[in-house]
């Protein structure tokens, strides 16, 4: 039987960066191709053309036989390819319904027949045990959760080729399972799939084909059977990748970080964080494992002044910090890695150069009082650029031109590049490439080993168990265990993250 | 903004407006033709009255000046994000601040009397800007309906302390006696103070926006609240601040323009000219030295308007229309395309933020 | 505007025309004095009348000395604010006869007059009439900003006007006459003058005035639609240049600008300038065919009152 | 209807209350101060529909006031020259609609600023009109008022609703129509995605560009209604500047309705309600107070109505971007 899909020869230029060379794929049905690449390799690109979202410069699509039209998304819909995108194509203001629905509503004359379409989602949720709300908002809800919806929307009409574009990013490890087997139970019933993911144990159990790019080119297949993690890996970055952490053990100091009986409301005025006490020492790493959505993102923000405290404290070295003043806690020696990158972490339409300079734009060397000292900024770029291997043209080029990846390293980047007390570290990983995750996981150990107190919270269960020193548990707004990293157990974690009693 | 710095330094960006220019005049020609006028001489009569003479081109710089100001003020809002449609009332309530100061105090020296009246023009426009600021910060009442609102609002309220309580003694119209003459504006080799108060404005604020903290801050919350929130720029604050300078600016206009052109405040006087600070701050794409050649290039045409109408017969509409054409052409990729393939990019976010 | 516009620069007699804000097409005072220009003007050997049109109040200045260096023989300046512009611009300019439309006048140059009108005695015998011809006893007026001194006389003259002849008739009837709110728009604003015109007819009121160039002649198109209701114009003979008012247009409070600038522009064309102030004439339009609606009694009362009020022997109160 | 019944709304609920007890103590006077604040609100509430119509899509349009104009001087124009209403009202519609898709043109095939885009339109509509307008000309007729039999005898509703002409009803029609097509319609879900996240809509397979331009183009021809409304049927003539700030105004309504039919219907009426009372009493001659007072009541109201309702109001997200398909 003939390829599902076949792409020959594509090339798509964008300013600066040569996205997608030449490149060559084929998928057959019941076949499942993962698309393996460092950030900025032009994973997205290629499956955004395909999908007729980009213009290829050069190259011709077949699906199922049938050449398509470039940028003929409704084409290549009718054609049976479902695709999560790596950015939530989701409209935040509103219903999950409504969100599945578009672009093929079920109706009654003009009218959208309400009723079966909510009934449509319930079984469509039902069907791969992907749960969801369907009257909820999505801008209401939980990353993870959103992504179940961006799932479920492409699932929605029976595919014959689904791309997904790094679908497990925001999931929880019990989601990705799920996923994993859904994705297997497709296969086997004869939908192709491409799948884009940085986690390569998840390569390794659903792939059979694996095609690797790397600076837009492909670098050639391979498949689980041939090769290892460590394999994909080094051909992926092009040289040989620590995948392990190893850290020398921590020697805490004195508490640099403490929560006290921490009371937080969440957007919709809901009591999210119920009573949180913490203390995070001189030179370790907390991590807070958690189920996204149990708290974990309104006590970070409270903890950083960027949501009001109902109740409790904050201390630096012992010193209460400002409610609702960012500026404030952040003079006081407090960093912020925050969860949303795209929101609050960069101004999307400015340099690279001033986004690495956002928080302390107004400080020495950045600025002389009144004045700011642009050449100071660019010097700062260029080094930062250098050391922490943004890929891009120039640190003058727009943040919004960069891969996702790339995005989190400038954030990180600014975050790490001065000298800081505490380090609040919400999913610094997220949607980041094995070598950068290697690279990012290095620096917060090495905040830490200049004796700044960490505190990290991340929905991948995986890093939270090898960063940190001790793991406090979150769930139901509270803190339900505190454990030592020696004597951690997988899990036993996992169930307490799961609200069970242990 | 390292990006619209450059901008205003690449040849393109003069020479494609001068072509845009051309067009637009070349179309408003026709016009004029069809409404049975000459365009050629309409257009010779236009350069050598509003550009071609010293007093011609005098003419043109004090029409200019009130543009350029308050052409400032509404860019200054767009930096911030806030769309300060209320330029015209602003610059209303300015005016008539400065027109009282300018007659009320009597046998101060120019020295001290000049700027007093203008830090009054200056106190009352910004004291307007920051009503709409401050309801936007701390209400969240959108700063487009504020302003709307406001316009209409000080019209009534200027033309109420007018008629009952700074109306020229004896005085049927709706007016302020004259200023004293301590508080005139003087002329610089020929040239309106006012124009060179304005062009040092401009580059003032240019640099502001561009090398200093603040104009950082205002850039920040313009492009992305949420993201300058987490740097610790105080938005509140900062929207407030945007308002009022912008506020401030437009007060200025009306200040200027009383000082040195009308000599009293009297409605009718300073029509338009802030709804006309909206043309001119996109006209120069929400760049403060933009915005300069643009506002020459209208007043030039609203100086030349009368002797276009008296020498060539060309209704005065068409001014209006040719301001349109030319808007049209300058922002209209049209031109553009024929050099190098770049879209326009946005000045303006909507509603937004 | 599409007409192409007289150049009178081979002219013997030139006569410019400076408009207040606005167009000599306004079928209001700038039209009724370039009307009264063009008039003067072909009375006249040579004589050739021109326009420029202000399009900012602070050109006024600049306006007339366009025509004074090009050595026109007389400047008609249209409306009450162009008056200090006016007299700077006489005394700058003494061998130039100046006309100011609308313009009390108390400087001494004589090359200088001002056209004045008493508006409040038009105004106050179509109060009169109104006050013989409603039925309801609830008389209205839809007016532009009181702050502009000739809309204001009328007004009062009007109001007056209706109470004359209420105490004629020994019976009281309610005036009210609504104000436009001063601004850019005050004029122009036909969609205000007409929905405030509906609200006072919707309320009984059966004779209303409707003064302020398009503001009012909103007014009188709304009323047109009312059976039964009565409408008065302004200015000039609005039978003509409202013509959609015609069903309801029973008389127009006139003030004779056309015939008052042409008279001048003669006088000044033999050289003669009387200076000071000159009083154009005020009276009624005609009732056209709305006269078989106004009783002959009240025709007659009407006629016989006309004479005393423009001589003065009846105070307008105003 | 839940976008709307919000308890910010509340103060809809006191005018409703206000104006019952006034009619309780006088009816027939309030009676015609509310129908006249109809009269004062219809063309400002289909002004805003312009706004609601484009922005739900994601076109910022500023040009409204230009459309309101452009188009009632050419239902003028078009009925004189013709002599025939019904031709001048096509016209109209006709005009509003090719603005409509200049406005679509500029702003979503060359992506310019969508602010600048409406100030030309703007500019253009003074500068034509006053340029094309000739004095003199007359209109045959307007559209007659005609009373609904039976509904008009309903004592306060009758001739606040029921006696009006028929663009009032129209327009009435055309605003209700939006309300449910754009929250119960498919177009309306496709639209307000469209408006709100673009790159969903299309990723959905829905025309992003075509969507806007259609939309832009309805709009425009509801800116026909509009302008017709107001030369054919409320005034019968043309003057320069004759929508004096109509469709500026309809912005802050827009707003203050928030992107809603009906909320902008309310907020329109509301303002109406201001105007005509504000006349109201001068008509009255109760208080002496200085006119100046009594015309900008509306406009303090209602920055005083918002501040209290603090309406953090949301604009659609995506409104006034142009929509690049690669950075989808
Ligand atoms: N719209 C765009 N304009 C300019 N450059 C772009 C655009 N989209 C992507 N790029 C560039 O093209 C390259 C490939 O981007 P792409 O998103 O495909 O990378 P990726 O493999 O998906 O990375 P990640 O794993 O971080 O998602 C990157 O260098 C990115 O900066
Ligand atoms: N990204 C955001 N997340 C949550 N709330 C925000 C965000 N941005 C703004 N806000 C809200 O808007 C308000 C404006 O921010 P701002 O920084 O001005 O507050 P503030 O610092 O208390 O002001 P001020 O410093 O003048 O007292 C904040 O108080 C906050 O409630
Ligand atoms: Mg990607
Ligand atoms: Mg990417």
């Amino acid at each position: 039987m003939s390829d599902l899909l076949e792409i020959t020869g594509l090339t798509k230029q964008f300013p600066g960066v040569l996205a997608n060379d030449n490149i060559s794929l084929s998928v057959k049905s019941g076949e499942v191709v993962a698309l393996l690449g460092e950030n900025g390799a032009g994973k997205s690109t290629l499956v955004k053309t395909v999908f007729g979202l980009i213009k290829p410069d050069k190259g011709e699509i077949k699906i199922m036989g049938k050449v398509m039209e470039p940028g003929d998304t409704a084409g290549v819909i009718a054609a049976g390819v479902g695709m999560v995108h790596q950015h939530f194509q989701l409209v935040p203001v509103m219903s999950v319904t409504e969100n599945i629905i578009l672009g093929d509503e079920p109706r009654k004359a003009f009218f959208i027949d309400r009723k079966s379409a909510r009934q449509q989602v319930i079984a469509l949720s039902e069907k791969y045990g992907l749960e969801v709300d369907p009257d909820a908002i999505i801008e209401d809800l939980p990353v993870g959760m959103q992504q179940r919806v961006e799932i479920l929307k492409a699932l929605r009409k029976d595919v014959n080729l689904l791309i997904l574009d790094e679908p497990t990013a925001v999931l929880t490890p019990l989601e990705i399972d799920e996923l994993l087997v859904v994705i297997r139970n497709l296969a086997k019933s004869g939908v192709g799939v491409v799948l884009i993911t940085h986690k390569l144990h998840e390569v390794m159990a659903v792939a059979d084909r694996v095609l690797v790019l790397r600076g837009g080119k492909a670098i050639g297949f391979t498949s689980p059977k041939e090769t290892d993690e460590a394999g994909l890996a080094q051909m992926m970055v092009g040289r040989s990748v620590v995948l392990r952490v190893d850290k020398t053990p921590a020697n805490p100091g004195k508490p640099a970080l403490e929560v006290k009986g921490l009371q937080v409301l969440d957007d919709r005025k809901l009591l999210s964080v119920k009573g949180v006490d913490l203390v995070v020492h001189k030179g370790e790493i907390l991590g807070v494992a958690g189920v996204e959505g149990n708290g974990q993102r309104e006590m970070v923000e409270a903890i950083c002044g960027m949501r009001h405290r109902l109740a409790g404290q904050v201390l630096v070295d012992g010193v209460a910090t400002k409610d609702m003043h960012p500026h404030a806690v952040h003079a006081s020696g407090v960093s912020h890695i925050p969860e949303d990158r795209e929101k609050h972490g960069l101004v999307a339409s400015y340099s690279i150069a001033d986004n690495l300079v956002l928080n302390q734009f107004d400080r020495e060397p950045f600025a002389k009082g009144w004045v700011r000292n642009i050449s100071q900024v660019n010097k700062n770029a260029d080094a930062v650029v250098e050391q922490f291997d943004i890929r891009t043209p120039s640190a003058q080029n727009l943040a919004s031109s960069l891969s996702g990846g790339n995005k989190q390293k400038v954030v990180v980047a600014r975050e790490l590049s001065e000298d800081l007390k505490v380090l609040v570290a919400a999913q610094p990983t997220r949607g980041v490439d094995v070598g950068s995750i290697e690279f990012i996981h290095n620096q917060l150990i090495a905040a830490r080993d200049r004796g700044a107190a960490v505190l990290l919270v991340s929905a991948e269960l995986d890093e939270v168990l090898s960063l940190s020193d001790r793991i406090a548990v979150m769930s139901g707004g509270k803190i339900v265990a505190i454990v030592d990293s020696k004597d951690a157990d997988r899990n036993y974690i996992g169930r307490l993250m799961a609200g069970m009693k242990a | 903004m390292t990006q619209t710095k450059k901008k205003s330094f690449d040849v393109g960006n003069w020479l494609i407006p001068m072509i845009a220019v051309l067009i637009a005049m070349t179309i408003a020609g026709i016009m004029m033709k069809i409404q049975g006028a000459d365009p050629f001489s309409a257009y010779k009569t236009l350069f050598t009255t509003s550009f071609g003479s010293v007093k011609g081109f005098s003419a043109t710089l004090g029409k200019a000046t009130p543009l350029v100001i308050s052409g400032l003020a509404v860019t200054i809002g767009l930096r911030a994000g806030l769309f300060n449609i209320g330029a015209q009332g602003q610059l209303i309530s300015g005016a008539l601040g400065t027109a009282w100061a300018g007659y009320t105090f009597t046998g101060l020296p120019a020295i001290i009397h000049l700027p007093i009246a203008i830090l009054f023009g200056v106190f009352f426009g910004a004291f307007v800007g920051s009503i709409a600021g401050a309801l936007k910060a701390y209400r969240g009442v959108h700063e487009v309906i504020t302003t709307i609102m406001l316009n209409s609002i000080i019209m009534g309220l200027s033309d109420y302390l007018v008629v009952y309580h700074f109306r020229e003694p004896g005085q049927l119209l709706t007016r302020t006696s004259e200023i004293q003459k301590s508080a005139r504006l003087p002329i610089l080799f020929g040239l309106p103070f006012g124009f060179f108060i304005a062009i040092a404005l401009a580059i003032l604020a240019w640099w502001v926006m561009a090398n200093t903290t603040s104009g950082f801050r205002f850039e920040t919350v313009g492009r992305n609240k949420f993201a300058a929130w987490y740097a610790g720029i105080s938005v509140k604050r900062t929207l407030v601040t945007a308002m009022m300078i912008s506020g401030g600016i437009a007060g200025l206009g009306g200040a200027i323009e009383t000082l040195g052109v009308t000599y009293r405040f009297e409605p009718a006087f300073n029509a338009g000219l802030g709804f006309d600070g909206i043309t001119i701050a996109l006209l120069g794409r929400a760049h403060p030295l933009g915005i300069i050649p643009g506002a020459i290039l209208i007043g030039g045409m609203r100086a030349g308007a009368s002797n276009m109408q008296f020498v060539a017969g060309v209704a005065t509409e068409l001014v209006d229309l040719l301001m349109a054409l030319i808007l049209f052409f300058v922002t209209a990729p049209l031109v553009t395309r024929f050099f190098k393939n770049s879209g326009s990019k946005a000045v303006t976010g909507g509603w937004g933020n | 505007q599409a007409a192409t516009k007289p150049d009178c620069s081979k002219a013997k007699f030139k006569i410019g025309v400076v408009t207040d804000l606005g167009k000599v097409d306004d079928k209001s005072f700038n039209q009724s004095a370039w009307d009264g220009a063009k008039a003067g003007a072909k009375k006249i050997s040579g004589g050739c009348a021109t326009y420029i049109e202000t399009t900012d109040s602070k050109d006024y200045a600049k306006n007339m000395a366009l025509f004074a260096d090009a050595k026109y023989n007389t400047i008609v300046t249209v409306g009450f604010l162009m008056a200090d512009a006016t007299a700077i611009a006489a005394a700058k300019y003494p061998k130039i006869k100046f006309i100011g439309v609308d313009q009390n006048n108390s400087t001494t140059n004589e090359n200088l007059t001002g056209l004045i009108f008493d508006e409040d005695k038009s105004g106050f015998l179509a109060g009169y009439l109104a006050g013989y011809l409603t039925k309801s006893n609830k008389i209205g007026g839809v007016l532009a900003a009181k702050e502009v001194p000739p809309v204001y006389r009328y007004g009062q003259g009007y109001i007056n006007g209706v109470a004359y002849a209420a105490k004629e008739q020994k019976k009281t009837i309610k005036t009210v006459v609504v104000y436009h709110e001063v601004g850019a728009t005050m004029f122009s604003d036909p969609a205000w003058g007409a929905t405030t015109a509906g609200q006072l007819l919707s309320q009984g009121y059966d004779v209303i005035f409707g003064a302020g160039g398009g503001t009012g002649n909103g007014a009188l198109a709304k009323v047109a639609k009312k059976k039964g209701a009565f409408c008065i114009g302004v200015d000039t003979d609005q039978w003509f240049t409202v013509p959609e008012a015609q069903p309801c247009l029973v008389t127009s409070a006139m003030k004779s600008l056309s015939e008052g600038v042409s008279d001048l522009v003669n006088l000044a064309s033999v050289g003669y300038s009387t200076g000071g102030e000159y009083k154009g004439d005020a009276a009624i339009a005609p009732y056209h065919a709305l006269a078989s609606r106004v009783p002959a009694a009240v025709q007659a009362k009407v006629k016989a009152l006309t004479p005393k009020v423009l001589d003065g022997t009846i105070k307008t109160g105003v | 209807m839940k976008e709307f019944l919000t308890k910010r709304n509340s103060f809809i609920g006191i005018i409703v209350l206000a104006t019952a007890f006034l009619y309780s103590k006088d009816g027939s006077i309030t009676t015609s101060v509310v129908s006249t604040a109809t009269a004062f609100a219809l063309p400002l509430a289909l002004a805003a529909m312009v706004g609601i119509m484009c922005e739900r899509t994601g076109i910022v349009n500023i040009g409204i006031e230009g459309t309101l104009l452009t188009s009632a001087f050419a239902a003028f124009f078009v009925s004189s020259l013709t002599s025939n209403i019904l031709l001048g009202f096509a016209a109209s519609v006709a005009v509003g609609s090719l603005l409509g898709l200049l406005l679509a043109v500029m702003s979503v095939s060359w992506k310019m600023d969508q602010i600048i885009a409406g100030t030309i339109i703007n500019i253009l509509a003074t500068g034509l009109t006053s340029f094309l307008y000739v004095q003199g000309r007359t209109i045959p007729s307007t559209f007659p008022e005609y009373d609904i039999p039976k509904l008009k005898d309903i004592p306060f509703f009758g001739p606040v609703l029921f006696m009006h002409g028929p663009l009032f009803y129209f327009g009435i029609f055309v605003i209700l129509s939006l309300y449910v097509a754009l929250f119960k319609t498919t177009w309306g879900l496709r639209s307000r995605a469209v408006g709100e996240h673009p790159s969903s809509a299309d990723t959905a397979g829905v025309s992003v560009a075509r969507l806007r331009y259609i939309n832009v183009a309805i709009a425009g021809a509801i800116g026909g209604l509009a302008g017709a409304f107001l030369s054919l049927e409320l005034v019968g003539s043309f003057e320069r500047g004759f929508t004096a700030g109509k469709g500026f105004t309809a912005l802050a309504l827009m707003i203050f309705g928030r992107w809603n039919p009906l909320g902008a219907l309310a907020a329109a009426m509301f303002f109406g309600m201001t105007q005509a009372y504000a006349n109201q009493l001068m008509i009255d001659q109760v208080v002496q107070i200085p006119t100046q007072f009594i015309t900008i009541l509306p406009y303090i109201l209602t920055i005083i109505v918002l501040a209290i309702s603090a309406g953090k109001v949301r604009a659609p997200a995506a409104e006034g971007q142009p929509y690049e398909k690669e950075n989808a």
